[in-house]
């Protein structure tokens, strides 16, 4: 049982479905030769050759539209976009196109759009992208943001065998710094839907995803040291939302932190509050918060890009506010 | 690479093209017959309010729809084609009914679409056709991925796709052509030069003269033909199709014809200058230069043609009778089929109180 | 003082604007000798001429590109999308270029992009969207969607002298619905970033926009004679969110009903739930709920849409729920 | 319309080419040399960890960057241009300054964009540079409207943009390129062949052998030049500038080149067909290539050539000095200028905790 990172992890996955399913390919750029710019499909186009690793024009819509149309053909395309932030490119193809078509032609459509996402590690404005809100609108689609080396692997799998389209964010900062020892030879599956307890606590939740899973456990191992017992939810999936698990947290410690990396207004942050109202108002013992990076596109400058997004410092801060509500 | 312009079939030539015969002229003459005869009745239907939404009409472009479609092999998983709004007749060819569209067009619970989706919108990918969504252009990549997976399994399907003047000038249409030309998907791609997007002519959409200089930047060959020259589209057509089914790549036929209706039936068309549509509604009818081809060179008898029309009509009554009368889908299907699963989406809070 | 239409008071605003400021010119499919779409400019090629109404290829990434360059050199552009759904084509340039270009390098683009949205037309999937939720996630970007005539004016007005890029929705089934006097010489400005009022009241608030604000009124007339006092804020402005109001109204009314017809999930509902939960916690007398459309994409048979959208009934009953609540 | 290749400019040829001076020949070494040692300056920072982020080099590319910007009239409100990547040259021929742009690569508050964005994402609108974003396209639509403005306003003003050869497959390359030969916007865009997109070869970018032929579907003039050639650069850019300013419309140059180093520092260029790099290095270095016909023409002398490497390389260390130790911005101006009105945004609440 070696330890992966949760790049390999995603490696793996892939590797792995591509194995066991001939009808698996994948395209994108810079996927074949190169490997993919952080290095995922490295190996894949030795192994799998030209006819299932295809690297493609600098196109992100044709490479989503195509993708759709060999999903229809019974095909399951894997598309890289190089940075997420260029899935904006395809917005139109993915928000209209493949979302939409089962509901309104019956066409099976089970693509994966996968990519790095997020910030922390100096991208700037256009390599930091955190994309979710901009899909999370969008009936049709799902979207899964792992946070672990397991859930990587288990959801990339998972998103691989879907018979809908999947958003599959993976965080870039969690690439090579999340390390996890990962059993061999046990076939490893995240349900799509359903959010994990990453932590158990008492006095009040974060539900958070992506990165600031880390960044939200680093805070309640030192809100412990006070003695205000966090409860973490890790969402995993954000599309659909997996409203009993945040109900049931909601419900035992009676107290939420919403927690993500993407901007505030917005953000999922609003949408779980609004279901909380819906479904669990009468179980609250303070106002709903969050923390959130700041209104602004993400600037470069460390100093900048640190101050606007959501530091453990942050999130300590607000639960420990929120606690002594 | 070169563009070269297909010469319009010569009148009065005796001898039936070759590998056409006898009885494919009168199909295609059916198809063209039936899609103006069925448009008709849309129209009758639209003025009594009976169509839902808008009504666009292909009239004067009936024979490229039906040409290009017609050289595509058809059948159980054989060729597939993604037509717009103005190739009803294209999706006539390929096996879609009269029933069906008259049920779309109408909303009904019965329709291909059970009410979702409007006009042409919907698809049979067993019958080999694809419905497109609004945004223009956006099927282009698709039909690219469709003709993509023809290629990887090696089968010898050919994909056709359609894409007007001014749909040209959309993202998608560039991403999609350029990444089948480069794949070398076995795709053609039917460029409608028909003089208008909405209101705008040509010369304010592209700088070039033909769409098919358009092509050349994408290393495809590429033609243009008289779009209402039905023979000289289906000659075109098929070459490029079984081009394409011999692995040779994608194909661009440029077809020059004229939408002789505004864009939808609202659409005055007070842009048009003076005679237009009259010297293109006398002179150059693609049905009524078909049938003049056919019985002027005695490949077919006058009567047999009316006798079609007679049939066709009552074809059209028949399908109008069947289903103008059918309710609309039930409200709570709306929620059905987003997903594979959950099979159905949850109905809102308010609605059970 | 005619009654103007709703169409009429957007185009009067447009045509004002052109008059009195030359920078100002108009771009986008058909605008010129069609008039647009739905003729909110006709009329407009004849007085301006073709260099200041200018008929653009099918081509929303160039149009809103283009406006932005345009502003960059100091021009007022006001481009039309032929309906708001094509502006997902445009999602890459209005998100990342457009909306960005003043904070990452001190560009100005003051931009307007307006185009017809909503349902309740027999539109079907691709011409009824809401895409505010999409944009609403965006900094850099302001986003109108005025109910009445007096306000379409006023706002489009406001968005084409905005130093910044404006997204003004246009409510297709308010066209020539709504009607209203106004005073004929008098400048009408509506200012950007403010709602409305539209009724008082004192047992519950429903917040909304665009068409709800109309059947939200329905709803508070016939909830009336059942004895709830509703008050109707109508936002007019959607991003950024006039909070002060929204708080207002909650403070007073202790409940808050959000109404919008977009769909549910990642719909502007929730940031306003959660706003209110950080800034008027304590005064909620009951759950913060929502009255939105389904999270389907819109069908196309009017009962189907009819089920799907949200109607007056539903916001009667919805708020005669959280009245006794 | 047609695409000629423009051969390279004759060794041996003894006169200055017409319409260029002595002094120009310099000018346009200065700003070569000047951006090889800037960018090598890059390197030693980057590898010093003290560059924020990627670096990515224009080896190999500067004579296109700095003999196309050299076209354009330079000043305050003249012509414009949008630069890549890899055009610093282009941004230091109109004016951008070595101070800034290694401040700009350190994240430096003094920075032209205070810490926000990097590399040489900035622009200044009045010397003539409107800085791109990272989604590769997206500056064409945005040149379209800016050239626009000048023809609206009948300015005799010109901009120039450059689109790399993967860039060309980009939707909005296409809308916008299409868009401003519509209007015949005074625009010249420079397609540089490079060989690569990333790792990515042209042969899998599109379907076409010179990115000239791309130009032909949108109905505009272009040429194919030999772009590690200056002056064949400089004379087919002035050409292309000066026709814009006559009011003619979009021109395309398409400059063969190739980029020498990886897509970004990080990148081994495994995928490089072994000796190629060592060729173009060898054979065809544009800055190599143009010293040699300053000086074998006799047009300069070898030690004025010297003698300005030698003050380049001191104008670098000088404005390396002057910035290496500036700190970053502060952290809470992260707040400004998000919009005009308000000018900060709110601090979020716990941070005030
Ligand atoms: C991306 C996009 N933008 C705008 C529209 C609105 N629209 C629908 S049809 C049309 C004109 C299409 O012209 P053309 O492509 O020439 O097809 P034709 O109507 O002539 O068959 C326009 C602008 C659209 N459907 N999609
Ligand atoms: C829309 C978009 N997709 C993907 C990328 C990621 N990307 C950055 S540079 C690059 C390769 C660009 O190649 P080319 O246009 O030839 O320019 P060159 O690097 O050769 O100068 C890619 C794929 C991007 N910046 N924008
Ligand atoms: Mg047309
Ligand atoms: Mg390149």
């Amino acid at each position: 049982m070696a330890e992966i990172t949760y790049l390999e992890a995603i490696r793996q996955g892939l590797w792995e479905e591509m194995e066991r399913d001939e009808r698996v390919f994948i395209l994108g750029e810079d996927v074949g030769a190169y490997g993919g710019a952080f290095k995922v499909t490295d190996g894949f186009l030795k192994r799998f050759g030209e006819s299932r690793v295809i690297d493609t024009p600098i196109s992100e819509a044709a490479i989503v539209g195509a993708a759709a149309g060999a999903a229809h053909m019974g095909l399951r395309p894997v598309a890289e976009m190089q940075f997420i932030d260029f899935i904006s490119c395809a917005y139109d193809m993915l928000t209209n196109y493949v979302a939409t078509a089962r509901y309104r032609a019956g066409l099976a459509t089970p693509i994966v759009v996968r990519g790095p996402c997020g910030g922390f590690v100096r991208g700037g404005p256009f390599h930091s992208q955190n994309p979710e809100a901009a899909f999370f609108h969008t009936p049709g689609l799902k979207i899964v943001a792992p946070a672990t080396a397991r859930d990587a692997k288990g959801l990339i799998k998972a998103a691989i065998r879907d018979d809908d389209p999947v958003l599959y964010l993976e965080h870039k900062w969690l690439y090579r710094r999340i390390k996890e020892s990962l059993p061999e030879g046990e076939e490893i599956l995240t349900p799509i839907g359903r959010a994990r307890v990453a932590r158990e606590g008492r006095d009040l939740s974060i539900v958070t995803y992506g990165a600031m899973v880390w960044k939200s456990l680093e805070a309640a191992e030192q809100l412990d040291k006070d003695g205000v017992s966090v409860e973490v939810l890790d969402l995993r999936t954000l599309l659909p939302l997996d409203d009993a698990a945040i109900v049931a947290t909601v419900k035992k410690t009676n107290k939420l932190l919403i927690v993500h990396e993407d901007t505030r207004t917005g953000g999922l942050a609003g949408e779980i509050a609004a279901r909380i109202n819906e479904q669990a108002f009468e179980w609250l013992d303070g106002p709903i918060m969050r923390v959130t990076a700041h209104d602004v596109p993400l600037p470069y400058a460390p100093t900048l890009e640190d101050f606007v997004l959501p530091q453990t410092e942050d999130v300590v801060k607000a639960a420990r506010w929120l606690a002594a509500y | 690479m070169t563009s070269r312009i297909v010469p319009a079939t010569q009148p009065g030539h005796p001898a039936i093209p070759a590998e056409v015969e006898r009885s494919q002229l009168l199909e295609i003459y059916y198809y063209l017959r039936l899609t103006r005869t069925l448009e008709e009745r849309l129209t009758a239907l639209y003025r009594q309010t009976k169509v839902i939404g808008g009504l666009f009409r292909s009239l004067g472009q009936e024979g490229e729809s039906v040409a290009s479609a017609y050289a595509l092999e058809r059948g159980r998983h054989r060729d597939l084609l993604s037509p717009l709004i103005r190739n009803l007749g294209s999706m006539l060819v390929m096996g879609a009914t009269p029933l069906q569209i008259l049920r779309q067009y109408m909303a009904k619970v019965e329709g291909p679409t059970r009410g979702r989706e409007l006009n042409i919108h919907f698809n049979d990918l067993e019958l080999g056709y694809v419905g497109q969504i609004s945004h223009l252009g956006d099927m282009i990549p698709v039909m690219a991925g469709i003709t993509l997976t023809f290629k990887l399994r090696r089968e010898p399907r050919v994909g056709l796709v359609y894409i007007g003047d001014g749909g040209t000038s959309t993202g998608t249409f560039h991403e999609g052509l350029n990444f089948a030309a480069v794949q070398r998907c076995p795709l053609v791609v039917i460029g409608e030069y028909n003089h208008w997007a909405y209101s705008t002519p040509p010369a304010k959409q592209f700088a070039v003269t033909h769409l098919a200089e358009k092509a050349q930047g994408y290393g495809i060959p590429t033609v243009t033909v008289d779009g209402n020259d039905v023979l000289a589209v289906y000659a075109a057509a098929k070459h490029a199709v079984e081009r394409a089914r011999r692995g040779k790549g994608v194909h661009f036929i440029e077809v020059k014809t004229y939408r002789r209706k505004g864009h939808a039936e609202h659409d005055d068309q007070h842009y048009v200058p003076e005679d237009e549509l009259e010297r293109w509604a006398k002179e150059n009818d693609p049905i009524d230069r078909y049938a003049k081809q056919l019985i002027e060179n005695e490949w077919v008898e006058a009567a047999e043609l009316t006798a079609m029309d007679q049939r066709i009509r009552d074809e059209v009554d028949r399908a109008t009778d069947a289903c103008v009368d059918e309710p609309l889908p039930a409200p709570e299907t709306a929620l059905g089929g987003v997903y594979a699963d959950p099979a159905d989406t949850e109905k809102l809070w308010f609605r059970l109180l």
